[in-house]
């Protein structure tokens, strides 16, 4: 650990600069925030997938004293517009996304009152006092099912349950399938998962009657397109508009939308003229915040028997739930882009159709359609080593563009910028110690266990985006004030919530300005002071957010060596800067520190001609291209006879992020990455009945990792960096939940595959191991009666 | 999150408690921990009308030696329970179960008493306390009452407790150290798919057995220790009885375990179970 | 109908008229303005509430503020003394033991606890002692470095137990 | 979710299947029944309270029959809805002579919705069944109690 002291903060594990709020209680998290008059909003929902609303009495509750109001949609809905969804395939049939149900609910926590009161238990009390009249309706949970004539409509307008369809083809795809040697052909499933940030979401909405102002304070990860968007919801202008987000308690995509509570606490507020806080609950969380994954596709790899891989054909079903947030149609495409991976594949045939169900919306979780990709990929990689008897480490090898074909262009239309696949996995192997792993499975083999190992490489597409690809303009923006004292404020358009962007901005500010990190404070979350601004998502925001810091410190630099110069009596080109700086070439001990600097720019009595006083500048950065961050991870596994229970035995993660800002930070990402993908891989799942009921409602029934499920990580990087920015980084958010999932779920498959199991679908639970373990052993004990000892 | 509203009752002693549980009747539920209740209250699966909160009764608090037994009041906590030295060496059983109820924070308020009373069929406690053949103690309107734990587990959240009786104490054997406790855990909620609780009595070549999670309300596995009375614990004999685990069950079956994997389950750690007891004779 | 509660909640003597139905987190959040105990779940699973209730790690979504009436209450915001943080706050801040921060309250007292009575616990026995308090950012390794980090620290001569 | 039970009752089938048909009799064997109405034709309003441990709710529902043929076998349908949230089912019913008892076979098709859903899914089958065979205890000592009065 090095001291903030130093300069060179770039590349230095120093601690986070948020911590000591945070670890004291002295963060604000949105229901800390106490306003004067506040009203407490609590929300009536569904209990059922699919009914008709023939009544709704809330008479009994508007009586409880305390209650303010109560409202249904008949109430709200023309006043708050339309949720939006920012996708826009051209078959796409949208449900009309009102912020209450009208006359029909559609799934499992679908809202349908809301009540606002003095106080957050009179709000809950009043909700039992709303009597609902509904007349169930049949519903559907399942999307193939869904798919078939006979299924009940979530949208009965629409005629069917597809939403849409997207095809991604390109080159000679039935041409490379009949040169095949071998087709491997495996249906793959990702199951329906829940972000469940530990903070669950809520939102507090105060209006400025005089000003007609509207301040929204919301747990989200998108302040700025909140702000874009509410508008057109709410009726209040943009320039109105203020949207805070407080500290964050995790989002991981869930948080990466405008749901329905933020529009009528917003529109509610300016209704009764008092600020409205709504909290939500686990079960409201659990119910009603999207749920991510919930594909499942029927995948088709053409190989030669030499292991090259030709082309990939896959007909995709994505389970969208009943209606569509902010990216619901998109995710899934996302994985068509990826489908190809790290290899030189020919050809490509990504058929998607999106179907509803009624079932909450997926949308954007972590990696989001990404994880997809790569786990459907490196499965069929597995196999194909696997049926053709090769070395599933050298048929990765085999098909890998080199690290002088880059940019690589996909056969999915990507242009990676950067890659050098080949030493991230030497590397991986080098810290997993390979041969002696081999060894180890042997030996255990032979001892009668199922061990395995298993690995994946991966690349992703991260740095979101140019926008050109992006709905909404995929730049980002940045600003950067030396004040008049000389102190540094950093104002960024990104929205951190738990990655530390006070921390890794102040480092790159502060190395490129020589000023040290103590003097810079970085503000985040704030559309009043962050004027323009695009987010945080998508492992975007230190590629991006980071850069246009750094080009508009290079600005304040190129506009202070004027002032220097003018006041050293040379020209800006003769001055020289360095650590803080300035001086004429040559004369470094008549040098000017910022402060100086400042109050000369500030006082501005001195100032050239045409020299606009201040040292402030703000920059966009668009980036040509995304970036490609890539790796590859080793998994040892231990899966129990008897139990079908799974332990982690090695865990090496190799990434190339590019340089990285702040390790410390970087490994941080990879292993909050990892653990979600050991929790989608080993026990993670959502699950609905049949009839739409949701039975992972609460912490009880939806299994996360807890610290017991964690093995120690051997974790390394390799440093190839991006040529799309200046800092040549490429972002880490998802790397870690889109390499592990491949990795951990081949190293268990490959502990099977001695009983002469192919595969099982996520998650990996101990049950269903145990079941595929009973069958084939049996199998075994039929086949050789007297082998069996 | 937050419970209907109610009233609340602190009485100072335990016949103060009965008092009022007479009075209240049905509408009223005793607070002890509170870790089972208060989930119940927050998410409105429970609303009683008055909650009796005995956590500030005198001496309903301890674990002592008495007459050759062990004592171990109603609002004993699982921690005190899993730190008790008394309890490792004397009946080791009980601290071993404690480590695996809920989890630090839980152990340290929830209660062995308002455990055994919420009668969840998943709990850990009524494995321990069905193969030790504890007994529960219970105070009414009409006096002490003395209860087996074999009959004390009804049904699911059904005890033989009365609804106008407190449970006092729960009193186990002394016994050697060949016991032990082999749980799988639903990972969400920590409680128990198939929890095992083995007692094997050496000298008296007989083993109990007490099984929880896998059926509507645990059970003793007599099966089992029919089948072992008597026999060497070799591992033959182990995995035959222990074959008899769910014998004449009828097992539970719910999203994280089906019916068929419980029961091979409470086989499967039966057998490990007994292993590990046998082990430590 | 209310009833009187006092609780001494780090040091300071706090009285509030309460509803019985009032749990100690929304007493503690609400009446006493100490927000940084956080609420997670509504099922005792998070931990995100985690206090010290008379030195022990409890959640204080599952204790009524009447039940607590008379204790004594470590809460985050009482851990660090005259401006120096405990320790464990150290450690966490070394070893990047937290990234949104939502459930380090909880995660710090919880491991204080374990501190106190196991001054050298092992990965494992930190595991266990965290088993009821969840993180979904961090993945866990760097809140268990952190406590053994803190182990260290706490063993050297003069550091605060 | 599909439940099962067999029970046994001490009364000939025609007989069961006769009380089975008598609202007073229902309700005395219903688990918490303290109102069941007749509102048509094999037709009833029905109201529980309903307690399984610390777990109380009141439920308010319809229950109706169908498929009715005596004494072999009939239809039940039921629908409720309260607090911790709705339950909805449709029963087949079969009854069969055993010697001079009849064995009562039931299947249920059982919804469960709401709050009992997402927080009692590991509950749901075992209540189920409890509740059942609660009903059936009873209303098997029923028939056999006035049987004994009869004799």
């Amino acid at each position: 650990m090095k001291s903030a002291k130093s300069n060179g903060y770039i590349g230095q594990a120093i601690k986070r600069v948020e911590d000591p709020r945070l670890m004291q209680g002295r963060a604000t998290f949105v229901d800390d925030l106490r306003l004067p008059g506040m009203l407490h909003a609590a929300v009536l929902r569904s209990p059922h997938a699919h009914a008709t609303i023939l009544g709704l009495k809330t008479e009994a509750a508007k009586a409880l004293p305390g209650v303010t109001d109560v409202f249904t949609g008949a109430e709200i809905n023309q006043a708050c517009g339309l949720v939006p969804c920012s996708a826009s395939m051209p078959d796409l049939k949208a449900p009309k996304h009102t912020v209450l149900a009208g006359d029909r609910v559609y799934f499992v926590g679908h809202p349908v009152a809301i009540v606002v009161a003095a106080s957050p238990s009179i709000a809950r009390d009043a909700l039992d006092l709303i009597e609902v009249d509904y007349d169930p309706l049949p519903a559907v949970a399942n999307p193939e099912k869904a798919l078939e004539k006979e299924s009940p409509l979530t949208h009965p307008d629409h005629g069917t349950n597809v939403a849409f369809t997207w095809l991604l083809a390109n080159g000679d795809v039935d041409g490379l399938f009949a040169q095949a040697d071998r087709v491997i052909k495996q249906r793959i499933v990702h199951q329906r998962l829940t972000p469940m940030a530990i903070e669950p979401r809520g939102c507090v909405a105060s209006f400025h009657a005089g000003e007609g102002s509207l301040t929204l304070w919301t747990s989200t990860q998108i302040p700025h397109l909140v702000r874009t968007l509410l508008p057109g919801m709410i009726g209040v202008a943009e320039n109105k508009l203020r949207i805070v987000t407080p500290e964050v308690g995790g989002g991981f995509g869930s948080k990466l939308n405008l749901y329905v509570e933020e529009a009528m606490c917003s529109h509610l507020a300016m209704r009764l003229g008092a600020p409205v806080k709504w909290i939500e609950g686990r079960r409201e969380n659990a119910m009603a915040t999207i749920h991510g994954r919930d594909q499942i596709g029927e995948y088709e790899l053409a190989v030669k028997n030499d292991g090259t891989v030709l082309a990939i054909k896959a007909r995709t079903i994505a389970d969208l739930g009943s209606y569509l947030q902010l990216l619901t149609p998109t995710i899934p495409t996302l994985t068509g882009l990826m489908i190809s991976g790290c290899y030189k594949l020919k050809a490509v045939r990504f058929e998607l159709t999106g179907v509803y169900t009624n079932k909450m919306a997926t949308d954007a979780y972590r990696g989001a359609g990404r994880p997809e990709a790569t786990y459907a990929l490196e499965r069929l990689m597995d196999l194909a080593a696997a049926e053709l008897g090769l070395d599933p480490v050298k048929m990765r090898l085999k098909n890998f563009p080199k690290p002088g074909e880059f940019p690589f262009h996909t056969v999915t239309g990507l242009a990676y910028d950067s890659g050098n696949y080949q030493r991230a996995l030497k590397k991986a192997q080098d810290l997993a110690s390979w041969d002696a792993l081999l060894e180890q499975r042997d030996a255990a083999r032979q001892a009668g266990r199922l061990f395995g190992i298993g690995l994946s490489t991966y690349v992703e597409i991260c740095g979101l985006g140019p926008s050109k690809i992006m709905a909404a303009g995929g730049w980002e923006w940045g600003c950067v004030r030396i004040e008049i004292s000389g102190k540094v404020t950093a104002i960024t358009g990104t929205t951190p919530h738990g990655q530390g962007q006070e921390t890794s901005f102040a480092q790159i500010v502060g190395d490129r300005l020589g000023v040290p990190m103590d003097d810079i404070v970085v503000l985040r979350g704030d559309t009043a002071s962050a004027h323009f601004g695009r987010d945080t998502y998508g492992s975007r925001a230190t590629v991006l957010g980071g850069t246009a810091l750094l080009m508009s410190v290079d600005k304040i630099i190129a506009k202070a060596k004027i002032l220097a110069g003018a006041l050293l009596g040379a020209s800006a080109k003769k001055i020289d800067f360095r650590g803080g700086k300035f001086w004429v070439k040559g004369k470094p001990k008549n040098a000017l520190d910022w402060k100086r600097l400042a109050q000369e720019a500030y006082v501005a009595k001195n100032l050239p001609a045409n020299f606009e006083p201040g040292l402030e500048a703000s920059s966009f950065f668009e980036p040509k291209n995304c970036t490609y961050p890539f790796g590859t991870h080793i998994v040892a596994a231990e899966v129990e006879r008897e139990t079908g229970d799974v332990t982690i035995v090695k865990y090496v993660a190799v990434d190339d992020c590019g340089p990285q800002v702040n390790p410390l930070l970087v490994e941080g990402q990879l292993q909050g990455g990892i653990a979600h993908s050991l929790g989608q891989v080993l026990f993670e799942r959502t699950v609905y009945d049949g009839d739409g009921q949701l039975l992972t409602g609460e912490f009880t029934d939806y299994s996360m990792p807890r610290a017991r499920d964690i093995p120690e990580y051997v974790i390394g990087s390799t440093v190839t960096p991006s040529p799309s920015n200046p800092l040549g980084i490429k972002g880490v958010g998802e790397a870690g939940t889109i390499g592990a999932n491949p990795a951990i779920a081949n190293a268990v498959m490959d502990a099977l595959a001695p009983l002469g199991i192919r595969h099982v679908d996520l998650p990996l639970l101990p049950e269903k191991l145990w079941r595929a373990i009973e069958e084939k052993t049996a199998e075994l004990r039929k086949k050789k009666p007297r082998s069996q000892s | 999150m937050i419970p209907a509203a109610f009233d609340y009752l602190r009485p100072q002693t335990l016949e103060e408690a009965v008092n009022l549980l007479v009075q209240h009747g049905e509408t009223a539920k005793l607070l002890a921990g509170g870790h089972s209740l208060i989930p119940a209250l927050k998410l409105r699966l429970a609303q009683p009308k008055t909650v009796i909160d005995i956590g500030r009764i005198a001496d309903l608090s301890y674990i002592r030696e008495e007459d050759g037994r062990i004592a171990v009041g109603a609002m004993t906590t699982h921690r005190a329970i899993e730190a008790s030295a008394l309890l490792e060496e004397k009946c080791p059983l009980l601290p071993e179960v404690a480590r695996h109820v809920g989890d630090v924070q839980v152990r340290n308020r929830g209660t062995l008493g308002g455990s055994l009373v919420h009668a969840d069929p998943a709990a850990d406690w009524p494995a321990a306390i069905l193969a030790l053949n504890a007994e529960v103690v219970t105070v009414g309107p009409k006096g002490p009452r003395v209860i087996a734990a074999k009959i004390f587990f009804i049904d699911l959240f059904q005890t033989a407790l009365r609804p106008d009786e407190i449970l006092r104490e729960i009193r186990v054997p002394v016994t050697a150290k060949s016991v032990a406790y082999v749980k799988t855990v639903q990972r969400a909620s920590g409680f128990a798919i198939a929890g095992v609780a083995v007692v094997v009595k050496a000298a008296a070549k007989t083993v109990s057995v007490g099984i929880t999670g896998v059926a509507a309300k645990a059970y003793r596995a007599t099966a089992v220790e029919t089948k072992l009375a008597g026999q060497p614990l070799s591992a033959e004999n182990i995995a035959a009885a222990a074959a008899r685990a769910a014998n004449r069950i009828e097992p539970l079956g719910d999203i994280h375990a089906s019916a068929e994997y419980r029961a091979h389950l409470a086989r499967l750690n039966t057998r490990r179970a007994l292993g590990v007891a046998a082990s430590r004779a | 109908m209310k009833t009187s509660v006092n609780i001494r909640v780090n040091g300071t003597l706090r009285t509030h008229d309460v509803e019985p139905r009032v749990l100690l987190v929304h007493f503690l959040r609400d009446l006493c303005g100490l927000t940084g105990t956080h609420v997670g779940c509504e099922t005792t699973l998070c931990g995100a509430c985690t206090v010290l209730l008379n030195g022990q790690a409890v959640k204080a979504c599952t204790i009524l503020a009447v039940q607590a009436d008379g204790g004594e209450v470590t809460t985050i915001e009482g851990l660090a003394s005259n401006g120096r943080l405990h320790p464990v706050q150290e450690a966490f801040w070394e070893c990047h033991g937290l990234q949104c921060g939502f459930c380090t309250p909880g995660m710090i007292l919880a491991s204080v606890e374990l501190l106190q009575h196991n001054p050298q616990p092992s990965r494992e026995e930190i595991a266990h002692a965290i088993d009821g308090n969840l993180c979904r950012c961090t993945g866990y390794s760097h809140i268990i470095d952190a406590v053994q980090c803190a182990a260290k620290k706490m063993a050297q001569p003069g550091e605060a137990k | 979710m599909i439940i099962e039970g067999t029970h046994s009752i001490a009364a000939a089938p025609a007989h069961v299947f006769d009380r089975l048909m008598e609202p007073a009799v229902l309700q005395q064997a219903i688990p918490g029944c303290d109102k069941l109405e007749k509102t048509g034709e094999d037709e009833y309003v029905a109201h529980l309270k309903l307690g399984i441990g610390s777990i109380k709710g009141s439920y308010s529902g319809k229950v109706s029959l169908s498929d009715r043929q005596p004494p072999h076998k009939f239809t039940l349908h039921m629908e409720g809805k309260g607090g911790p949230g709705f339950v909805k089912g449709t029963s087949a019913i079969e009854l069969t002579a055993d010697g001079r008892a009849t064995k009562l076979h039931y299947s249920a098709n059982v919804q469960v919705g709401g709050l009992i859903a997402a927080v009692g899914s590991r509950m749901i089958e075992a209540a189920a069944k409890k509740l059942a065979g609660e009903f059936f205890h009873k209303f098997g000592a029923i028939v056999a109690d006035a049987g004994k009065q009869a004799r």
